[in-house]
């Protein structure tokens, strides 16, 4: 690892890390797409993929090279530049999602005031792909996909906005850098123990905008065939693949950052204890998608619309009075 | 192509345009199926959607359609028994049954006892196999991945031990003309005996980990409420008559076989919704495990067929209609003979039919992921369906 | 062996269920029909299933009925002649015979009147061919396959099931 | 460092003109929008260039994030035929109209901003979020409200007609 703060010029800076950021979402990519399909296997108990390479550890490769060789069919009837911008439009904000990110004490690529803002907005992009992907799919299972995903998301943004409102409060900072070292090695000096609803609301927040089983709705496979992506091929469905995983990991970055410490913990601290972190959230996360059933639309923003917003308006009250008093 | 005087799509195959609706500028055509995840095979559903809303749903069968009642008529009645284990693939034994059944009421045939007790013990674990994979296609319906695994481990061990008497996993031609084929040896009574004490504690462990489930229950409960007079006027049976309260089994009111001298629950659920039909295929389960371990107790020695049976039966001028509680309702084979080697008329009543017929009234205001639902919860094979 | 093959069981109302699988049997006129279904659904008759059978004297359909509280397998049979193939849909009573009288006008062609929508349901819908009609060498005469019924032809036994009716009716069900 | 902030400033330019030009051209709507987004997104741009971060990170998360995407809802769920009214070729006084008012609008703003030009910094500054939500709380005060009161009577305006829609179904 760099010390990325001994490079002179800012752009030199960036350049970098943007290639650094674009290696971490590939190779992250891969390792996710094998723990995801480990992880569904024993819980399934099965091996699962065993076959490629020892433990079937270039199974990932295999997949990916079956991605890019596949042909790219576009849809009698669609829009082809909307079709084929869309999956673009959804992995690329994933990339400008990864620079405020600090993975060490010294590994940051943009420290940025506004870090935490930058990263909501841009993966607020993901849901504009997702409506052009369905709406230009000329397919009505994809268009349903995508209603389900503007509903889904605009329901979803508030109260993952207002979880993080109380954080804010007590760090008084947006640099997620600041906000890092605020908290303290120990995991008792972690924001989590003094916000736990609000950690709560903002992981379950986290499965509702990446899409994730149990709130898989947009692309519910037994409801809506694939949702969105039904119409796509090759790399065009392993960009949208490749950008659920790329935000699965910033949702789970943000959570460990703001509520578990980021790179702090006990003993040594470095970007190990922050990745550390990093995938043990996103091993909860494909334990919950190999567990439950999937909720329907109704529950759904039901569970948004009359819990999590009134709580976490609640807890921001509480919060606040706490500070001010 | 858009009429834009009728206002109507005249595009779409035959069925489209026939079910095409009242046109309005707020819903929309949507073909579910015939290749649909959740469709099991080859069925569709035309839907008319209001947003997520149901406002139409009209199946459309046939894509799997062989004309199976016609083979009846063109083959002698060996020659047919095989494709019973094609009707329903997922209770092959019992479409055997209700055919092996009609010929031996029409030809007055006795079964030997042990033939009997053979029947019901491989019928109840085929049973059995059916509502798990049932339990696991459902739950795949409702977005739950993996039980379908867990049932399908379970399955293995029934598709073995079937395996061991029949020659075969799936489509089963095991029962003949007075009897069945083979008889059980000690390792197949060892292997079920096996069998239903291993499944108890794993039917205990799928309700705390799946029925128990709160996401499952919101998924299920009050959804495709079925009243008593739809399930009358449409002919449902099985265990979507009995989710409704309706205590209507063929085992029990038209006593075939032995089954009068076993003794089991007719299990029923009061609340008439798709959760009243899950909980009582979980307890036929339980009930099935009943009737193997007794008929296992019971099984006499003896002929496993009956010394009589003929290898090419020509029945006796006649008609006569054998009803059968398959995995999914009343299964009925009504055969009409003429005295000759082929059989005049076969029909085949097959449960699936007269349920899926149901979904229409059913699934009208509902959303979409609850008709998915309620077709699951329904239990419908396709190729029985379309026969 | 052949218990049946001599006897009259199946002409009248009350068969053996033992050797049939039917309580009873009717043989009504077509007009008729209607009515009879009718009263069956006030006496809470189930519908189990419409089947067609192509013989010389024309097309016998028999609809299976049967009911939840006690096995009561009950056929009534209506005789359709070649020259009107036609008979009153009973879906107006029983909207599950629907996909049923499809079936049969798929298989034999029998028009349903009153059927709100007679398409094919199991075949393609440009096939013109009715699978199920057999070739004159291979019909048989009605009373060749249900002994002891050449009679029906001429006077479908109404009264019979009048009869029967009544007699439910008496016990209250 | 002057060139490249105007080559970056250039591209942003490019960025917004192009968009609105597709938004105006593009004979399907969801194009259309597709073109605004990629204006708003310039905007959003030209805010971190006068190193305003936080506003220009608003209009990500606010104008592209949400505003964009209900639009999207409006026109993705609204049943237009391409043989409508809008669809025919323009005529001559559409053009003129289509052009005459835009036309004045960025003529008089052009010659008014211009002509009278306000005091700034040729260097950006940036100002803190702290100061910023200090001024909305403090000289702003009644203006941030009766916008948030804006938005509440717009979000009561939508449940209701919501409400409608369902009580319709219902019947």
């Amino acid at each position: 690892m760099i010390d990325l703060s001994t490079i002179p010029s800012p752009l030199v800076q960036i350049v970098i890390g943007l290639i650094g950021v674009l290696a971490f979402v590939g190779l992250n990519g891969l390792v996710c797409v094998y723990l995801e399909r480990k992880v569904a296997g024993h819980i399934q108990r099965r091996p699962g993929p065993f076959e490629v390479g020892p433990h079937g550890i270039l199974q990932p490769l295999a997949d990916a090279v079956k991605l890019v060789a596949k042909q790219m069919i576009t849809p009698k009837g669609a829009d082809p530049i909307l079709y084929w911008a869309a999956p673009l439009i959804s992995f690329a904000p994933a990339i400008a999602c990864f620079l405020p990110l600090p993975f060490g004490p010294k590994l940051q690529n943009v420290s940025i005031n506004v870090g935490l803002i930058l990263i909501l907005a841009f993966s607020s992009l993901n849901v504009l792909a997702l409506c052009l992907a369905g709406w230009s799919s000329q397919n009505k299972w994809s268009l349903l996909g995508a209603a389900r995903d503007i509903a889904q998301s605009v329901a979803y943004e508030i109260p993952l906005l207002l979880s993080l409102l109380p954080i804010i409060l007590l760090t008084g900072s947006l640099n997620l850098a600041e906000i890092t070292q605020t908290q303290g090695p120990w995991p008792w000096q972690w924001l989590v123990v003094k916000q736990p609803l609000a950690f709560i609301i903002f992981f379950v927040c986290v499965f509702a905008e990446t899409n994730r089983a149990p709130f898989d709705l947009p692309e519910a496979e037994s409801e809506l065939t694939a949702g969105f992506h039904t119409e796509y091929s090759g790399m065009g469905f392993g960009l949208f693949f490749l950008a659920e995983y790329s935000y699965m990991v910033v949702g789970c970055a943000l959570a460990s950052i703001l509520f578990l410490g980021g790179y702090q913990g006990p003993v040594a601290s470095g970007w190990w204890w922050f990745l550390l972190k990093v995938y043990a959230l996103l091993l909860v996360m494909m334990w919950v998608r190999w567990t439950y059933p999937r909720v329907r639309f109704d529950q759904l923003l039901n569970l948004a619309w009359k819990w999590f917003i009134p709580l976490s308006l609640l807890n921001i009250l509480i919060t606040a009075l706490v500070v001010k008093l | 192509m858009f009429d834009l005087e009728l206002g109507l799509d005249l595009s779409g195959d035959f069925y489209t345009r026939h079910f095409q609706p009242t046109p309005s500028e707020d819903t929309l055509i949507l073909n579910m199926g015939p290749q649909h995840p959740s469709t099991h095979g080859v069925l569709r559903v035309i839907l008319e959607i209001d947003g997520e809303y149901i406002l139409r749903a009209e199946p459309v069968l046939g894509y799997i359609h062989r004309m199976q009642e016609k083979m009846g008529e063109v083959k002698r009645y060996e020659q047919y028994l095989p494709n019973m284990g094609r009707v329903d693939y997922l209770h092959a034994l019992a479409w055997n049954w209700a055919y092996v059944g009609a010929v031996e009421r029409l030809m007055g045939l006795e079964v030997p006892k042990r033939a009997e007790y053979i029947r019901v013990i491989t019928c109840e674990l085929n049973r059995i196999n059916s509502h798990l994979l049932w339990w696991g296609a459902y739950l795949l319906d409702l977005g739950a991945f993996t039980p379908i695994m867990y049932a399908f481990q379970d399955r293995e061990i029934v598709m073995d031990i079937l395996q061991r008497v029949s020659g075969s996993r799936l489509t089963y031609c095991y029962y003949r003309f007075g009897g069945v084929s083979q008889d059980i040896d000690d390792i197949f009574i060892e292997k079920t005996k096996e069998f239903c004490a291993y499944l108890k504690p794993r039917l205990k462990m799928y309700k705390d980990l799946v029925t128990d489930n709160i996401i499952l229950r919101k998924r299920v409960e009050d959804i495709g409420i079925i009243e008593e007079e739809t399930l009358r006027k449409y002919g449902a049976t099985g265990p979507v008559l009995r989710g409704s309260g309706i205590k209507y089994d063929v085992r029990r009111k038209e006593p075939y076989s032995v089954y009068s001298e076993l003794d089991f629950e007719i299990p029923t659920a009061s609340s008439k919704d798709a959760l009243g039909r899950y909980l009582v295929r979980m307890q036929e389960i339980e009930e099935s495990l009943k009737i193997i371990e007794q008929a296992l107790e019971k099984i006499p020695p003896g002929p496993h067929i009956s010394p009589q049976a003929p290898r090419r039966p020509k029945p006796p001028r006649g008609e006569v209609y054998f009803a059968v509680e398959g995995a999914r309702g009343e299964i009925g084979v009504n055969l009409v003979s003429d005295g000759s080697a082929y059989p005049y008329r076969v029909k085949l009543r097959s449960p699936s039919f007269s349920n899926l017929s149901m979904f229409p009234e059913i699934a009208k205001g509902t959303l979409l992921a609850d008709a998915v639902s309620i077709l699951g919860s329904l239990d419908l094979v396709i190729p029985e369906i379309d026969r | 062996m052949s218990k049946q093959a001599d006897s009259s069981i199946c002409a009248y109302a009350y068969c053996s269920h033992e050797q049939t699988g039917y309580e009873k049997h009717f043989f009504i006129t077509p007009a008729s029909l209607l009515q009879h279904v009718q009263k069956l659904d006030e006496l809470g008759y189930f519908l189990e299933d419409i089947t067609c059978m192509q013989v010389k004297e024309g097309f016998l359909l028999t609809y299976h009925f049967n009911r939840w509280e006690k096995p009561g397998r009950l056929a009534l049979r209506v005789l359709v002649v070649e020259e009107d193939k036609t008979i009153d849909s009973i879906s107006s009573i029983y909207p599950g015979a629907l996909w049923h009288e499809r079936e049969c006008y798929d298989f034999f062609g029998i028009v349903f009147k009153n059927h709100p929508s007679l398409i094919p349901l199991l075949l393609p819908p440009e096939m013109e061919e009715r699978p199920l009609l057999k070739s004159s060498e291979k019909l048989r005469d009605l009373y060749e396959l249900l002994p002891g019924c050449e009679q029906v032809l001429h006077a479908p036994r109404d009264e019979e099931f009048g009869q029967f009716i009544k007699e439910c009716s008496q016990k209250g069900k | 460092m002057d060139k490249i902030g105007l080559g970056v400033f250039l591209a942003h330019v490019l960025i917004i003109v192009a968009g609105g030009l597709v938004t105006v051209f593009a004979r399907s709507l969801v194009r259309a929008l597709t073109g605004l987004i990629a204006t708003l997104f310039g905007v959003a741009g030209l805010y971190f260039l006068m190193a305003a971060p936080f506003i220009g990170v608003m209009q990500v998360l606010i104008y592209v994030g949400a505003v964009s995407i209900l639009i999207f809802f409006a026109i993705a769920f609204t049943k237009s035929s391409h043989l409508g009214e809008e669809a025919r070729p323009r005529k001559q006084s559409q053009w003129f109209f289509l052009l005459s008012v835009p036309g004045l609008v960025i003529f008089s703003l052009g010659y008014l901003l211009i002509k009278f030009i306000p005091q700034g910094f040729l260097q950006p500054q940036e100002t803190q979020v702290k100061d910023l939500g200090g001024f909305f709380l403090g000289p702003y005060m009644l203006p941030f409200e009766l916008i948030s009161l804006v938005l509440l009577v717009a979000m009561m305006g939508a449940v209701i007609l919501g409400f409608e829609k369902k009580i319709k179904r219902e019947d």
